[in-house]
């Protein structure tokens, strides 16, 4: 059985009161409770302080570069369906340079686990706005405010329909650590977008900001509803929905490719009779 | 001059001249005879000027050759635009309806062959009665593309090609073939796209991603018309990033894997380079070149992006640069591709070109039952801690895969320390840079030896790169039939160099010569860079055609490097 | 050695050493001292162990240095770690809390001298009165710094500068400074980062557009305060693809435009500067260096990227490359990079790192008020119909602006005609290409002269680029000091190269040594691309750290060149 | 006054029969209508079939990389918001190759008229997936059909609030028409994605196709209702909804720069005395 201890325990560089702390227990505490044995994990991440997360327990990690995360991750899982691929990164990465991916990723509805820090700011970089950043948030390369719209990435999610799309609060861990487990058993793309305060440069959000707005979703709430989880999805603001927001049936894009449908691709044997058919073929 | 014969079939794009070429290649081969193909299309679907020539012959031909022997003129342009290349004695096949502008040849009553849709056959079929091929190996070519469409298009090919047969033969034109096809065994017709995705096949790919883009797509095209039979999995990403982010995760993860495009795609990868040389993760990376900067001309041929793709990426780090030179090289140069980039766990680049790309040839059946395959990571006993990136002399750590077993893989685009996670500290830094780097001392013991064609010691030597390995050494081999000791140096591997291999030759020449497709002279530079040597002159070509025998010929004679030649 | 003395700030992350070390090189400036600021941080917010180093004196100064004379630990591992650079003499400030490891200096009672929140403030106090700084020049910055935050924390700062002073003045510990202060003009605080965006602003920038990236970040935080009051439009973009077309269509447009970014945003603006180049648009790019691959060291310093830089973007086509070694090259050489952008139309790069970006000098105000601005497009009469790429001798085509007159401008990224539209006529495109490396024979007119720092013909040369050009300089003259005729030679422009600029010197002196940030000695080989020449010998660092006059010290010592020296 | 020839006439490289042409036919219409005259209009484009447009009529045009026409577009309107700057592109190069700027620049709502020849495929290349291309679109590329959720660009500018958000269809040039000049009136971000058969490499969405499916919006929709034109924009399929489908008033990008107030940057003087001021505090 695998307990949280085998996940262990290591100094993060975040700063105290961050965040990302609990977010990281949230997720050793989601993958023991999921009886996924370290090996079995693939972290991807991208570059900024979220996507240090990984290097702070004991999986397997790829940690690639700044915005492409989603990508790298969609190799490794058509690579490889039957690892347990989670992809862990902020706002920035995600839903900034990796932007194009993110859409895509969703549109193929893809089997990755995806948890965005999302502290509505470029943290590692010292403070710049991200795109959910709130419109007129001022950082010092944004004096005047930010002047666009926010992106709102569970709306976008629900929209293109990825199979699994939540919101969880790191100041909820335990729901967090509930939403994780739910995202961590769905087939097919599942994002939980967690908001998480940024105490050194996130002066408006902060968990207290947070704490006012979050609101659980309603007993009564049906995810598998897409017209009904897309108007939940657009809120935020003064309320803002967390919880499971909305479930989809789609398959999962590993499970449509032929090639996939004998397994893994790792260590297979080239048939070489095939091939041999192949260049008679040219004749 | 080898003794070949090239025939022309031009026309605009949409009007089938395509399936013409492609038809009448297919049967030249089965015939016997070697072909070269050069294509020469514009960036749109229809309308236009597109070219589709072939030069055939018996003996060991393989360059491009401007010179047309035989016209088949779609339309009035093709008549215009190529007149000036007609050899002498050349043929011009044309509708009666087009203005052959004194050219000698066949006016064609096409309306009365066959109805419009089923022109084609019957230009094929003109042309095929001339060049002498037998008219069942032409309806047997014709039903295996159409076949599929239905009986009533076959049956109505078929018309149309018994008419032009029956026409031809009543016009008692004859044509000169470049002597007797050759007997042996059946050759397959591949160009070099065709051959680099069979050579990847055999070599171990496991997973391709791409965007679409000229002239790379058609390798992309070739692996998923087999992924599902060969257990390959595709994918058109979004971007070029993605692309390449996407093969080097399913690369970490244990599918060997490879990207195609060209040079605006490979600009966007840049980064994604660095990525597989800092994780340590084998790639291989397909840069089909064409004219730049920026979109250029895209679909025209180029030797431009050498030093860019030997410079991609930032910070420092291992590469190997393959250029294949023909259609057997693309297959024999993706498979070690393959195993260079598993072996030194890094990037391995292909270039290839436009002109290479849309080649067919008539090549050797490719022998691919005795061939080994990669096998991606590392199999035998790892000490604990497994360390992915533990200390070796070579720069080459064991690779285990995730999830294969116990022991977890940790990779890292920062500098990391030797158990994957990511370090500030000084002296490991230094460590790993020497780790990384020393995987070029490695791959030095793998280069491709240049191939030297003709005497050692000449007059005169032509050095090459890539695809214009077959021009350059038939310019030489002309030359020496002219009475200059000539010879061709031909470079398939461009990084790394081992002088070793080639300084004596080019010091024991008398004048050394560079013949690049671009407009700098970028091997030039890079020899010079890596050990001194001083070229004697260059020949260098960059309007967007292939280089051929005659324009080197040409041009060495217009620089009084050799008399004048007209060719 | 040069005389000075150094300072070490080092501490936590978020422990306010960025305060104290830029109050205090403020302070020292203001005194009349000469400073070289040496900032090492790590990638993180909150923690971990940077340092800032102050050099003072009030001689030439301009290149960083190892030992310290004086070292501030705000926390025990800054003793742990800095202990080995300390200076005989040096002293220690730390907490009476701390272990002192036996170093001499000053234990100080922190927590009776102030709050924890003035901790900092109390440490400058102590610092600065061992510097002999007026209690009064120490209140001023630290007013000026915190004034805005309302007068509690004035008064308590004052009161924790008062209680520092007594109780520093009380320990009658003494400190040796070098020398005497200037007494001239008053100088300004700026760091490389800081004039490159003073002289962008000074050279006409109008447009800037990045997206964050260690260490260029503060070039565009610098632009954005003054933005407003410059009238300069800057945006932060959705990524680097965004950000180098935004400048491209801004410039297109009529805006002198700029982008900031390091490797891996470069890497991604690889296919915009091919589009600069094609559609012949001016852009400046300024490349903040730091060590590779991938995200390496992302808070350390390197020269690894020239070689990237130089051949950055598929297909070919002309570009400069400056390099900086100062402040003041930084203020020069972005102007200079303006000019040239719109001289020759196309992209200017400049190569700084992040040691250059971040180190803090006095510098003689930049005198502003004379100084010319570009003017973006052509303002004189133009051939009708005009056409945007008219045939130029120098390449060089009159560039108007769309909108500003009744004249199309059309601009394209594909091969193009003279007035802009896509074209395949491969004779237009050899003119094309010929046009647009015309302008690299222009660009050669106007290359910075390399500068010779020493005498001609000595026995050993020491040649480098960019920001090591102090460290060598330095270097060299110590090397004098000691009896060895040594000169070095700093380049400030890496390409396009004159060789009749430096070729005689590097032929005259008896050796020649390459001093570079990287391991594979990028600077050396294109020289010798370039001009044939051979290194004889080399000093490579890439471990993240500066190049420091010690460090080619020890290392020509160590490789046997000259006599061992311990510094 | 300006007319339709002053747009010039000149030959194209499209197929007969391409949807492309009655769109190039519009443009002009509108442009005349509008009163602009070609020296104040910037076009530009990527790569592609559709971004040859703007070289068959007479304007200023900077004719890009493939999927980077929005970003350059950003660029030049932000140097002179004067232009009237038009993006005209296919759905490769502006949902594919540049989703991420897609996103961005509806979220700025910068100034900019964006028409998308939607053909659902890649013409130029010969014919593989878009973006666009509904799930199961066979091509040589995608022989199982495509797998991923079709992006509905309309649905993502009202979700991201551009101010204009449109559908038009090349087979009905005058409704189109009518639409760009309303495009090219609007402030802010205006979209247009056009249905645009490609009569070479999309057999299944042709002209027919799509006719028997567009519907033009009823007199009673109220384009200035978010919600109402989000339900509007997320419908696809049987039927397609065309016409002015979502109006907003969020200030253009280039109205909220500070810089800009003075007007173009086009031709300033440097400040010099506020430089030296600038200098003069760092002392
Ligand atoms: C290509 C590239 N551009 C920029 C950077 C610099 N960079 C590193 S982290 C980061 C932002 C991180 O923001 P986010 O993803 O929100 O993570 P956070 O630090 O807030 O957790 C940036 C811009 C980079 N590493 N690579
Ligand atoms: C970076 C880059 N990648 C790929 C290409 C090749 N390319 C040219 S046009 C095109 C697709 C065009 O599709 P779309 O934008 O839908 O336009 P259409 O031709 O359908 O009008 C591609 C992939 C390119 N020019 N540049
Ligand atoms: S900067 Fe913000 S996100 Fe980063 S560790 Fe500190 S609090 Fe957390
Ligand atoms: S390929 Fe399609 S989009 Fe391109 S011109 Fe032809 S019909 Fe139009
Ligand atoms: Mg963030
Ligand atoms: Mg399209």
């Amino acid at each position: 059985m695998t307990t949280v201890a085998d996940y262990g325990t290591y100094e993060t560089a975040w700063c105290p009161g961050c965040g990302n702390h609990a977010i990281l227990g949230a997720m050793k505490e989601a993958l023991a409770s999921s009886g996924l044995a370290p090996h079995q994990v693939l972290f991807i991440s991208g570059i900024g302080q979220a996507a240090k997360a990984p290097h702070y327990l004991n999986a397997n990690l790829f940690n690639g570069l700044h915005g492409r995360a989603l990508p790298a991750a969609t190799g490794a899982k058509l690579a490889n369906p039957a690892l347990k691929v989670i992809v862990e990164s902020g706002d920035g990465c995600t839903y900034g340079e990796g932007g194009n991916h993110f859409l895509a990723a969703v549109r193929r509805n893809i089997g990755l686990t995806v948890i965005v820090h999302d502290n509505q700011v470029y943290g590692l970089t010292k403070g710049q706005a991200s795109p959910t950043s709130d419109e007129g948030f001022v950082t010092k390369a944004q004096p005047e405010g930010v002047h666009a719209e926010p992106f709102n990435p569970v709306e976008t999610a629900v929209a293109l329909k990825a199979n699994f799309v939540a919101r969880g609060f790191s100041g909820m861990p335990e729901h967090l650590t509930g939403l994780i487990r739910q995202a961590l058993a769905a087939p097919g793309f599942a994002l939980i977008d967690v908001l998480q305060p940024c105490v050194s440069f996130n002066k408006v959000n902060t968990f207290a900001w947070y704490r006012q707005r979050v609101r659980e979703l309603p007993a009564g709430h049906d995810p598998t509803d897409w017209a009904g989880a897309l108007a939940v999805a657009v809120r935020w603001g003064e309320e803002i929905p967390i919880g499971v927001i909305y479930r989809g049936s789609r398959p999962a894009f590993e499970e449509r490719v032929p090639a996939l449908a004998a397994g893994p691709l790792i260590g297979r044997e080239v048939d070489r009779e095939r091939l041999a058919a192949i260049v008679d073929h040219l004749k | 001059m080898r003794d070949s014969r090239q025939i022309l079939i031009g026309g605009e794009a949409g009007q089938g001249l395509v399936t013409v070429g492609q038809l009448l290649s297919k049967c030249l081969v089965r015939a016997g005879w070697r072909i070269v193909v050069t294509q020469g299309y514009q960036s749109r679907v229809r309308g236009g000027h597109n070219s589709w020539a072939i030069r055939f012959g018996s003996g060991e031909i393989a360059a491009p050759v401007e010179p047309v022997d035989l016209l088949v003129a779609l339309d009035q342009e093709s008549v215009e635009r190529h007149r000036g290349e007609l050899a002498p004695g050349a043929l011009l096949i044309a509708d009666e309806s087009l203005d052959p502008l004194g050219l000698p040849g066949l006016r064609v009553p096409f309306a009365k062959l066959a109805s419009a849709k089923h022109a084609n056959v019957a230009a094929l079929g003109v042309a095929g009665t001339l060049l002498g091929l037998a008219e069942e190996l032409l309806a047997g070519a014709v039903e295996e593309l159409f076949g599929k469409k239905g009986t009533d298009t076959t049956a109505e090919n078929r018309r149309a090609l018994a008419e032009a047969y029956r026409w031809t033969l009543s016009t008692n034109t004859s044509f000169q073939l470049p002597g007797q096809p050759l007997a042996a065994a059946p050759r397959i017709m591949v160009n070099g796209n065709e051959s680099l995705a069979l050579g990847a096949l055999s070599g171990g790919l496991r997973f391709l991603s791409f965007y679409p883009m000229t002239p790379s797509t058609s390798i992309a095209l070739t692996v998923i018309e087999h992924a599902t039979a060969m257990g390959v999995v595709t994918e058109q990403a979004e971007d070029e990033i993605a692309v390449v982010n996407m093969a080097i995760g399913a690369s970490f993860a244990g599918a060997p894997a490879m990207v195609v495009t060209s040079g605006g795609g490979f600009a966007l990868m840049a980064e994604g380079l660095s990525l597989a040389a800092m994780t340590e993760t084998p790639l291989v990376v397909v840069l089909g070149q064409r004219p730049g900067p920026a979109t250029g001309l895209p679909t025209r041929t180029g030797q431009e992006d050498l030093e860019f793709a030997l410079h991609a990426g930032h910070g420092e780090f291992a590469r190997a640069l393959l250029a294949p030179g023909s259609p057997e090289d693309c297959f024999a140069i993706a498979r070690k591709a393959f195993f260079l980039a598993e072996l030194f766990q890094g990037p391995v680049l292909v270039l290839t070109d436009q002109f290479l790309a849309d080649s067919y040839r008539a090549v050797e059946p490719f022998e691919v039952r005795e061939l080994p395959a990669v096998r991606a990571g590392f199999a035998g006993e790892v000490t604990v801690p497994y360390r992915r990136y533990a200390a070796a002399e070579d720069g080459v750590s064991p690779r285990l895969l995730p999830g294969q077993t116990r022991h977890l893989v940790i990779a890292d685009s920062d500098e990391h320390t030797e158990d994957g996670h990511l370090t500030e500290d000084l002296e490991v830094r230094n460590r790993m840079v020497a780790k990384r780097l020393a995987k070029l001392e490695g791959l030095r013991w793998e280069v491709i030896q240049p191939r030297l064609d003709g005497p050692a010691g000449a007059e005169l030597l032509l050095v090459c790169w890539g695809s214009s390995g077959a021009a350059v050494a038939e310019a030489a081999a002309e030359l020496r039939e002219r009475g200059t000791t000539a010879a061709a140096l031909h470079f398939t591997q461009v990084w790394p160099l081992d002088p070793g291999q080639f300084l004596g030759a080019l010091r024991a020449a008398k004048r050394v010569v560079f013949v690049e497709g671009n407009a700098t002279g970028q091997f030039e530079r890079l020899i010079r860079r890596e050990t001194g040597f001083e070229a004697g002159g260059n020949v260098r070509r960059f309007d967007g055609l292939p280089i051929t025998p005659g324009y080197i010929l040409r041009a060495l004679a217009a620089a009084g490097i050799t008399q004048g030649v007209s060719r």
